[in-house]
């Protein structure tokens, strides 16, 4: 039997990889893909601790968790589309339009 | 009889108000008729008042209230007794005569009426002074001749030495005023009132130390518009206004309101014997210093500036040992011939176009007869010489002194007087008399009749109002405590004669040095003495290095460094720091989405930390 | 788990104001389907209209009432901001209708997804189960940065695209906060967390922490807190003047519901780490984006910071977490809102298509030189809502300040409330700015042609609005402040 | 057993796999490995039971999520090594192992507390698909109705987002005509 | 008569709306019109006004924010009766003597809103009905300032502005404080002042809200070391900028001391009277000092009016009726002088288009009435007696007397160092020869100035001669406050002190 500890261990060692990779990452595309990270290494807790708990809240969070990613996705993609198509890039030094 | 005081008070102020309307015109001569016709209105009402008051008894009337909050109540009340009737009669009576002579006087002057309505002025203000019942309508007066004096002092603006000296005088009149309106705050506090009648009645109960700082206090009032030492400088300057303006102020009236305070005070002052003793001692000082600058000064109006401060001092040590009625006494004396010193010196001026170097002068008794006699009769009333006025009044004083067991007093002021006889005799034979010194150009000429008549009354006094000596004691003595001297007979005989005797040798020494010999050698005046002297005891110049220029420098350094550097700098400071950390805190707003997100993250690092390490008490 | 609910426990009542918008929104999204081409004006008034409906149903609630399985909790300070939230969107759609046209009014979706972002803010104001907090969260922030796309130009790309990626950071710590207090209570009710964690004591404690932390992180993003602030110059820059004005009010009054409603147990339980952190964010979030706005060139940039300060300002309410701040927030927020109302509204009248001023801003400082020569009335009420932003007394934003300090006064805050008045004492610098290029400066331009182009009557109407109940806000201070204590009171903060 | 060793062999993958989505430089392999971490993540699901979000994890993120992003790199041609200078290096690295370090130390506090009472727990022996299913259409009705919202929201905005109103440059659209 | 306040304050406002409506080329006269009648409205005040009743009169009281205690709550007494009728009487004279040819129009509307504004702020008996009109009171100056003033004008509105405004920021915590105290004190909410009279704080309280209060009136007055915004803003303001600044604006910051800091914390006032007395003499010395090193004419003018509000405040930490009485009314005369002295600079400057006295010289013989004017308001300004300078230095001075003779003495030195840098000043620009040939051909006063400055000069004798009808009139009210203070007191020492302050006995 894995302890509930294991999975909150793992959620954080994710979740610290996703912050990893949002400081890292200049690609806006790989930018995203680590907040994916971020969303499903919440996603692995929930389930843990609802199994623990033997209650079921925390299984429905994270079905809409999913659904959350699956919006932000579709939302990110097409901002990133309007501004590959204005720029020729999408890498995150091209957004210093703006500062100060 | 209301009806008289109030036209002696006013008529100066309408004479002045009307002819104000008038001020910055052209010469008109009517307005210096109307001024003097109105002063000496106000004049005949003071003898009317005079008669009164020698007759009846005082008056005294409240025209208004004027200030008052909490429980200080100040009204315009004046009052009519023996001393102020005198000063009113004195004041008035010289006021005519300036008025009359400044009419010739001022004749090409193209401020004439300016002239009038400031000297008219300052006569009201002179009379509020003398006239008021109380400390602050004393103090009004008080101002306003300072600002007549400012005025007048300063009325040929367009000479910078004028406008100097005016506002020299105005300064100083200043610092010693701070010290009356001191004594009056002090006064109040303790007595509640500052009507003179409740002050000399509530002083009688008081601690007299605290009468002693009240003393102390109104005195430095009194040196500053007397011109006592330390602050004597401003009146050898205030000799840049026109002559009738120090005839008036700076001989017969204004700088006599010192005096008059310590005469009025009398009541304070009698129970502060240590504080009169100290003022008596300074006005023998003063008697002395300023008789020994006159000596060897060559501008002829300086010198009897100088003299009219020496005499000053004499009045002091009269007011001082608490002989108040001889103190007026010889006020009223010094008054009349020192006016008419300081006409005839316009007089001389006028003939010998504005030079002022006695040196330049000499033998204008040809010319200007008149003048000369009038100047003589003046000067020896100066000196002290039977039977002309100073020597009743003098006199008096040295005797007072000799009284009250101070002899050094005495001595001094005998020295004075010898000084005195001589230096207005050197003015006397420097002027009119030996060898002409000036150019061939000049012409010079007597003065308009009206001005010599008008000057003819002035003489008279001179010569003759030493014999009232004794219907004016019995007539001051009302209210002014008496004072009597209680010499042996032969004594006050010795002391007459040594005085006489003194003052005689002064005047002889004189004749002889300047009509027989021509004056001193050259070698005198290189003399460290004569430097000294000439130059004031460099007081002036002391005056200038220690206070004027440093305080302009401090002033200087207040502003550039203190203020600008330092305390606006501050300010800004603050202003600049936030300003600055604006842009410093702008640089957080790089615009790179990477750092933005960095930040988020900054955050909860930190607040995680925070909340794992950092536990204030739950 | 029964197999019957009696469909009058599910208080359907509760949840008629989201169902008419999401009606609203779809009902366009159909009639743009049917007919093509419609006028903007069409569906600004249409959209106007469907808020107004909304607003007069929820005018009728009054008290708490769950309904949804306790999913949706309209309790006081539900109603009160789904009011503002409604108003305020009432007010800035309209300002679409201006004179110049832009592409995305005229487009259906922009109104459907403007009313569905609506919905969205109204779901997570009125509920406490973070479930639906977060997915209304969600639903109205993804709608928003598609309209701030919409605006099309780089810029908006850019700014949509900054806001959207920081977005997805802080969804990642509002799941993982979530999940923490999941994990430590076992439940996602704001209310059934709180009672477990009082129950144990809050133990453990850095756990408890922890998730505040991230929740602390997550609506800190939505309401401009340093440091997750740095979004909001930028984005209100590049999107369009209404949308920025929005986003100044409404998705910072969801988030002011939602913190409230979350610190609230924990300020309430004398976790004093809590009370010093949010102190903390509190003065740093107000001196921060204030001393930043001293340097900027761009008015708008200035707003955003301003409003950002503002939003701290605002936050201490939560930290003082009386009745009488948390009714002060309210009465803050909805002066604020008329007078920022005002202020984006005049930015959007004097937009001109062309940076004629600057080549980077469309609002730069210069552009307002000397204004008050060529439109007197224009630069008096510009100036009239920088003083109100100012907090200069007697406009509308003052008497917000006025109970805010108050608030903190009685609270025994005094470091705060001095630090809170200094802070307007700086603020008043850069908003005085505006008034110095308005009226100190000679004009730039000669004729007022070029601060008009995009001026029509509505916009005017909006502004005159803004312009008398900021004006005249110390007459509406006593009703709204009795409405607005009143529903504090009810919903027990 | 069996768990234990699915667990370790999950947890080793998903972290490798998500260390190469952080770490690699080319989007191919970061994409690829995204995937492939979400379907063991999946394997995590069904091992505790969550059968339905197992499947839903597939169907969605593998399926529909993973698609979209591929259809994403190739219009934004990432297939290429992808060039990237890592900003202040030194800040990166700190704020890394920071914020990895307490994260990890939150979430392994003992912060599990045995006496919770399961508000909704899962029903023995009726399948866990089904529970949830009747959670979703009755305690989250409303949730689940928002979020089909919000997917709505998503859709229309990806359509207007991707569409072609918004090729045209909008300042020349900007004409000045009055209100019809 | 019951709105008689109301009518006064909002007068001016309402006809500066309208004022937009009214051509530009009668705007002039249309502001001196309404000027005019507020002046009249004022005056009918004054007249109308019961001199035998200390307590308000023409009290107006409605509730604006019942629930937080505040209410538009209006009414005069002897202490600001005066004040008002200076306010309207400035503008008045201020107006008709305006020199100002470009955009008059913002300009008078401003002026007629800053008049609201001035007069309101000494109407409000409602703390933060006065708080409002207080700071509202910068925003018009700030225009006028930046807007007509000098060169570097900007620079000095914005100091102006900022300095003021943060200085009152700490003065609100203090009133909200005051209020929440009010509140646990009686259980409801009220910032009328007549009900914060009755409270009786606790001694560490009103030390600290004093400062809070003290703060936001030491910048308005300017003390020392927060003056350093008055120079610039009177050096670059237009004249009737600085005119309405020095004569009216200053006066609000000694008014506060008056009506709040005294009556509100008696025992804290008692405790910081030797602080506040030193800093008065600093402002006193140093300030003239500084005004004698300037080259500009309108500096001096404006460092003089720093060393006439040190005895102001000197007066006023008098705590007896004498002292606050002649402060009362050295505020009001202060304000006619220098409101005189700066419209005098403004006369010359509208000549020569320069303010330093190194380029004049010699006017006295160019425009002699001009010196005359100038002259008679210089002599106010040093205090001569029987012009109105004299009566509140003198009673102000007299006041601290019996607290401390020493510390009047250093302040008494003002009237020595006034003399010197208003006759140097005199000297420089008005004696002597004329040097600069320009300055030959200056026309003197001419008919709408003289129009301007005559009724100031009248005045300034006016009251120099008579100022019973003033004096008694703020006395009475000065005496109820000081009563007050008395009772509110909790301080033995307090009490001790104020009834020593009040009463003839020794002192030394």
């Amino acid at each position: 039997m894995i302890g509930l500890e294991h999975y909150l261990v793992l959620t954080g060692i994710l979740f610290s990889i996703g912050i990893v990779g949002v400081i890292r990452r200049t690609n806006l595309l790989m930018l995203f893909f680590s907040t994916e990270i971020l969303l499903n290494a919440v996603n692995i807790g929930f389930a843990a601790v609802s199994k623990y708990y033997g209650d079921l809240n925390g299984q429905i969070f994270s079905f809409f968790i999913i659904a959350i990613a699956a919006s932000e996705v579709a939302v990110g993609l097409g901002l990133l589309v309007l501004w590959y198509k204005k720029e020729g890039t999408i890498d995150l030094t091209s957004l210093q339009m703006m500062k100060g | 009889m209301e009806k008289y005081l109030y036209i002696a008070l006013f008529a100066p102020l309408v004479g002045s108000l009307f002819v104000a309307l008038f001020a910055s015109r052209p010469k008109m001569l009517f307005t210096g008729i109307l001024a003097s016709a109105f002063i000496g209105i106000s004049m005949i009402a003071s003898f009317v008042l005079l008669f009164h008051v020698y007759n009846h008894e005082p008056l005294h009337v409240e025209m208004m209230d004027w200030i008052s909050a909490g429980n200080i109540d100040i009204p315009f009340g004046f009052i009519v007794d023996e001393v102020s009737v005198i000063m009113m009669v004195t004041v008035t009576l010289v006021s005519t005569v300036v008025h009359v002579y400044s009419i010739g006087y001022m004749d090409h002057d193209k401020s004439f009426n300016r002239f009038f309505t400031y000297l008219s002025a300052f006569v009201f203000s002179m009379l509020i002074l003398v006239m008021s019942d109380n400390f602050v309508g004393l103090f009004i007066g008080w101002e306003g001749v300072g600002l007549c004096s400012w005025m007048l002092i300063g009325f040929w603006y367009h000479k910078h030495s004028a406008s100097w000296a005016a506002n020299e005088a105005f300064i100083m009149n200043r610092i010693a005023d701070l010290g009356m309106l001191m004594g009056l705050f002090l006064i109040y506090w303790n007595v509640g009132s500052l009507q003179y009648s409740d002050v000399f009645e509530a002083v009688k109960t008081l601690n007299p130390a605290l009468v002693g700082t009240i003393g102390v206090l109104l005195f430095i009032g009194a040196m500053g518009k007397s011109a006592q030492f330390p602050l004597h400088t401003w009146l050898a300057d205030a000799m840049e206004g026109p002559t009738p303006v120090s005839a008036l102020i700076h001989a017969a009236t204004m700088v006599t309101a010192g005096v008059y305070l310590v005469i009025r005070c009398g009541e304070i002052y009698t129970i502060i014997p240590q504080v009169g003793f100290g003022i008596a001692c300074l006005g023998a000082f003063v008697a002395v210093f300023a008789a020994s600058m006159a000596l060897v000064n060559n501008d002829l109006k300086r010198i009897i500036a100088y003299s009219t401060l020496s005499q000053l001092g004499y009045m002091f040590v009269a007011g001082g040992l608490g002989a108040y009625w001889i103190a007026l006494f010889h006020l009223m004396t010094h008054a009349f011939f020192k006016s008419l010193l300081f006409l005839g010196a316009g007089n001389v001026m006028h003939a010998m176009h504005d030079e002022l170097n006695i040196k330049k002068m000499g033998g204008l008794y040809g010319s200007m007869k008149a003048t000369a006699i009038l100047m003589s009769v003046a000067s020896v009333a100066l000196a002290g010489i039977y039977p002309f006025a100073g020597f009743f009044s003098k006199d008096k004083i040295l005797e007072v002194a000799f009284n009250e067991g101070a002899y050094f007093l005495w001595f001094a002021l005998f020295i004075g007087a010898g000084l005195t006889a001589f230096y207005s005799f050197r003015l006397v034979m420097l002027v009119f008399f030996g060898e002409k010194k000036y150019g061939h150009e000049l012409h010079p000429h007597e003065a308009q009749p009206f001005v010599i008549y008008a000057l003819m009354p002035l003489g008279l006094l001179a010569a003759i109002s030493g014999f009232f000596e004794h219907s004016f004691r019995e007539f001051t003595t009302r209210l002014l405590s008496d004072y009597g001297v209680h010499l042996e007979h032969h004594i006050e005989v010795i002391l007459i004669a040594s005085t006489l005797g003194i003052a005689i040798s002064g005047i002889a020494f004189a004749i002889y040095m300047y009509g027989k010999r021509g004056g001193f050698s050259a070698c005198w005046e290189k003399s460290f003495g004569y430097k000294v002297l000439s130059n004031q005891y460099y007081i002036p110049k002391l005056y200038e290095m220690v206070i004027i220029k440093p305080f302009g420098v401090a002033s200087e350094f207040m502003w550039k460094k203190i203020d600008v550097k330092i305390v606006d700098f501050t300010v800004d400071l603050i202003a600049r720091v936030l300003y600055a950390s604006g842009e410093k805190s702008r640089k957080m707003q790089s615009g790179n989405l990477s750092d933005m997100l960095r930040w988020m993250i900054v955050g909860i690092v930190i607040l995680l930390a925070l909340a794992i390490f950092y536990r204030p008490m739950v | 788990m029964s197999d019957f609910i009696s469909l009058s426990s599910l208080n359907i009542p509760s949840l008629l104001p989201m169902a008419i918008l999401v009606f609203g929104a779809l009902f366009i999204i159909c009639i743009d389907l049917a007919v093509k081409n419609l006028n903007r004006s069409f569906y600004t008034i249409l959209s106007v209209l469907f808020i107004v409906l909304d607003l007069g149903v929820l005018i009728g609630y009054n008290g708490a009432s769950r309904g949804f399985f306790d999913t949706v909790l309209v309790d006081g300070i539900a109603i009160l901001s789904q009011c503002i939230i409604l108003i305020a969107s009432a007010f800035f759609i309209p300002l679409s209708l201006s004179n110049r046209h832009f592409k995305e009014y005229e487009m259906a979706e922009y109104y459907a997804l403007f009313l569905f972002m609506i919905v969205g803010f109204q779901f997570m104001v009125s509920s406490d189960n973070l479930i639906v907090i977060f997915i209304g969260l969600e639903t109205a922030s993804l709608s928003l940065y598609t309209l701030i796309a919409l605006h099309n130009r780089a810029k908006a790309f850019e700014a949509a695209i900054k806001y959207f990626t920081m977005g997805a950071l802080a969804a990642g710590f509002f799941a993982l906060s979530s999940l923490i207090f999941y994990a430590l209570t076992g439940s996602v009710e704001i209310n059934t967390i709180e009672a477990v964690l009082k129950e144990r004591e809050f133990q453990p404690l850095s756990a408890v922490l922890a998730g505040t932390v991230f929740m602390i992180a997550a609506l800190g993003f939505k309401l401009s807190v340093v440091p997750s602030h740095t979004w909001t110059p930028d984005v209100y820059e590049g999107s369009s003047a209404p949308l920025a004005g929005y986003m100044s009010i409404v998705p910072k009054i969801a988030g002011f519901v939602v913190a409230m409603r979350f610190f609230e147990m924990l300020i309430a339980s004398d976790i004093i780490w809590l009370e010093y952190i949010l102190y903390g964010l509190v003065v740093i979030t107000m001196t921060l984006a204030n001393i930043t706005a001293l340097v900027q060139e761009d008015v708008k940039r200035m707003l955003a910071f301003s409003s950002i300060s503002h939003a701290g300002f605002v936050l201490s309410a939560i930290l003082i977490g009386t009745t009488q701040a948390n009714a002060g927030l309210f009465l803050y927020w909805i002066l604020f809102m008329f007078t920022n109302l005002g202020a984006f509204s005049m930015l959007w009248i004097v937009r001109h298509k062309n940076n004629l001023w600057d080549e980077r801003y469309q609002h730069p400082f210069s552009k307002f030189s000397g204004m008050v020569k060529l439109m007197p009335t224009t630069a008096t009420i510009m100036g009239v809502f920088m003083f109100a932003l100012a907090g200069m007394p007697p406009f509308s934003v003052f008497w917000g300040k006025l109970y805010l300090i108050s608030a903190a006064v009685n609270s025994g805050f005094i470091y705060l409330a001095v630090i809170m008045v200094v802070n307007s004492a700086i603020a008043v610098y850069y908003y005085m700015k505006l008034m110095i290029y308005m009226f100190l400066k000679e004009p730039v331009a000669n004729t007022s042609a070029v601060y008009e182009t995009n001026a029509s009557t509505t916009l005017k109407v909006i502004v005159g609005f803004a312009t008398v109940v900021t004006l005249s806000a110390v007459l509406f201070v006593e009703p709204i402040l009795n409405i607005v204590t009143k529903f504090v009171i009810l919903s027990g903060f | 057993m069996y768990e234990i060793i699915a667990f370790y062999t999950f947890s080793a993958l998903v972290i490798g796999l998500f260390g190469i989505v952080v770490l690699s430089k080319n989007a191919l392999y970061s994409m690829t490995a995204l995937a492939g971490g979400m379907v063991f993540i999946s394997g995590f699901f069904f091992i505790l039971d969550a059968e339905f979000l197992g499947v839903v994890q597939i169907v969605v993120y593998t399926g529909a999520i993973m698609a979209l992003y591929a259809f994403g790199m190739m219009f934004f041609d990432t297939t290429r090594d992808v060039k990237e200078d890592i900003r202040c290096k030194k800040i990166f690295y700190t704020l890394s192992i920071l914020s990895a370090v307490l994260v990890l130390i939150v979430l392994s506090a003992p912060i599990f507390s045995a006496n919770i009472e399961a508000i909704y727990p899962t029903l023995e022996g009726v399948g866990n698909v089904q529970t949830i299913g009747l959670l979703l259409f009755t305690k989250y009705l409303v949730a689940f109705e928002l979020a089909a919202i919000m997917l709505l929201v998503a859709m229309i905005a990806g359509i207007v987002l991707v569409g072609k109103k918004l090729d045209a440059q909008s300042d020349d659209l900007e004409v000045a005509k009055e209100l019809k | 008569m019951d709105h008689m306040l109301s009518l006064i304050i909002f007068f001016p406002f309402v006809a500066g709306l309208l004022g937009f409506l009214v051509n530009k080329e009668s705007i002039r006269s249309y502001g001196v019109v309404i000027a005019g009648i507020e002046f009249l409205l004022s005056i009918g005040l004054w007249i109308a006004f019961d001199t035998a009743n200390a307590g308000y009169q023409f009290v107006e009281f409605s509730a604006l924010i019942p629930s937080f205690g505040m209410s538009y709550y209006l009414g005069v007494d002897g202490i600001s009766l005066f004040l008002v009728v200076l306010s309207t009487f400035t503008v008045l004279v201020s107006l008709i003597a305006l020199n100002i040819d470009n955009d008059v129009k913002n300009l008078i509307i401003a002026v007629l809103f800053l008049e609201m504004t001035m007069v309101a702020v000494f109407l409000c008996l409602d703390v933060i009905l006065f708080y409002a009109f207080w700071e509202l009171s910068l925003v018009p100056m700030l225009y006028i300032i930046g807007a007509w003033g000098s060169a570097n004008r900007v620079y000095a509105a914005i100091k102006f502005f900022l300095y003021t405004f943060a200085g009152s920021v700490l003065m609100l915590v203090g009133i909200l404080y005051l209020g929440y105290l009010y509140f646990q004190a009686t259980g409801v909410w009220s910032f009328s002042l007549p009900d914060w009279y009755l409270v009786q704080l606790p001694f560490n309280v009103q030390l600290w809200l004093f400062g809070a209060f003290f703060l936001a009136f030491a910048i308005k007055v300017p003390m020392f070391p927060f003056h350093t915004w008055l120079p610039y803003a009177h050096g670059q303001a237009p004249t009737i900028g600085s005119v309405i600044l020095a004569a009216v604006l200053l006066k609000m910051g000694s008014y506060g001391f008056v009506r709040f800091s005294l009556p509100l914390f008696p025992d804290a006032t008692v405790y910081f009277v030797y602080p506040i007395a030193i800093i008065a003499v600093i402002m006193v010395i140093y300030a003239a000092m500084v005004a004698y090193a300037q080259e500009d004419m309108k500096q001096v003018i404006a460092y003089s009016s720093i060393s006439h509000m040190g005895i102001v405040v000197l007066g006023t930490f008098a705590l007896n009726a004498e002292g606050i009485t002649g402060s009362i009314f050295l505020m009001l005369s202060h304000g006619i002088v220098s409101g005189a002295l700066f419209m005098l600079v403004g006369v010359i400057y509208d000549r020569r288009h320069t303010k330093l006295m190194s380029e004049f010289g010699g006017l006295a013989t160019v425009m002699p009435n001009f010196a005359t004017v100038y002259g008679i308001m210089l002599m106010a300004s040093v205090g001569l007696p029987l012009t109105i300078g004299f009566v509140g230095e003198f009673l102000s001075l007299a006041g601290f007397y019996r607290v401390d003779w020493l510390v009047t003495m250093l302040a008494g030195s003002g009237i020595i160092l006034g003399a010197v840098y208003m006759l140097s000043l005199y000297k420089k620009s008005f004696f002597g020869v004329v040097t600069k040939e320009e300055n030959r051909t200056l026309k003197d006063l001419n008919a709408k100035e003289l129009f301007a400055l005559v009724p100031m000069v009248a005045l300034v004798i006016a009251l120099g001669v008579y100022p019973k009808p003033v004096l008694d009139t703020i006395d009475i009210s000065v005496k109820k406050m000081i009563v007050l203070m008395e009772a509110k007191a909790i301080h033995v020492e307090t009490k001790a002190f104020l009834i020593n302050a009040n009463s003839i006995g020794e002192v030394q």
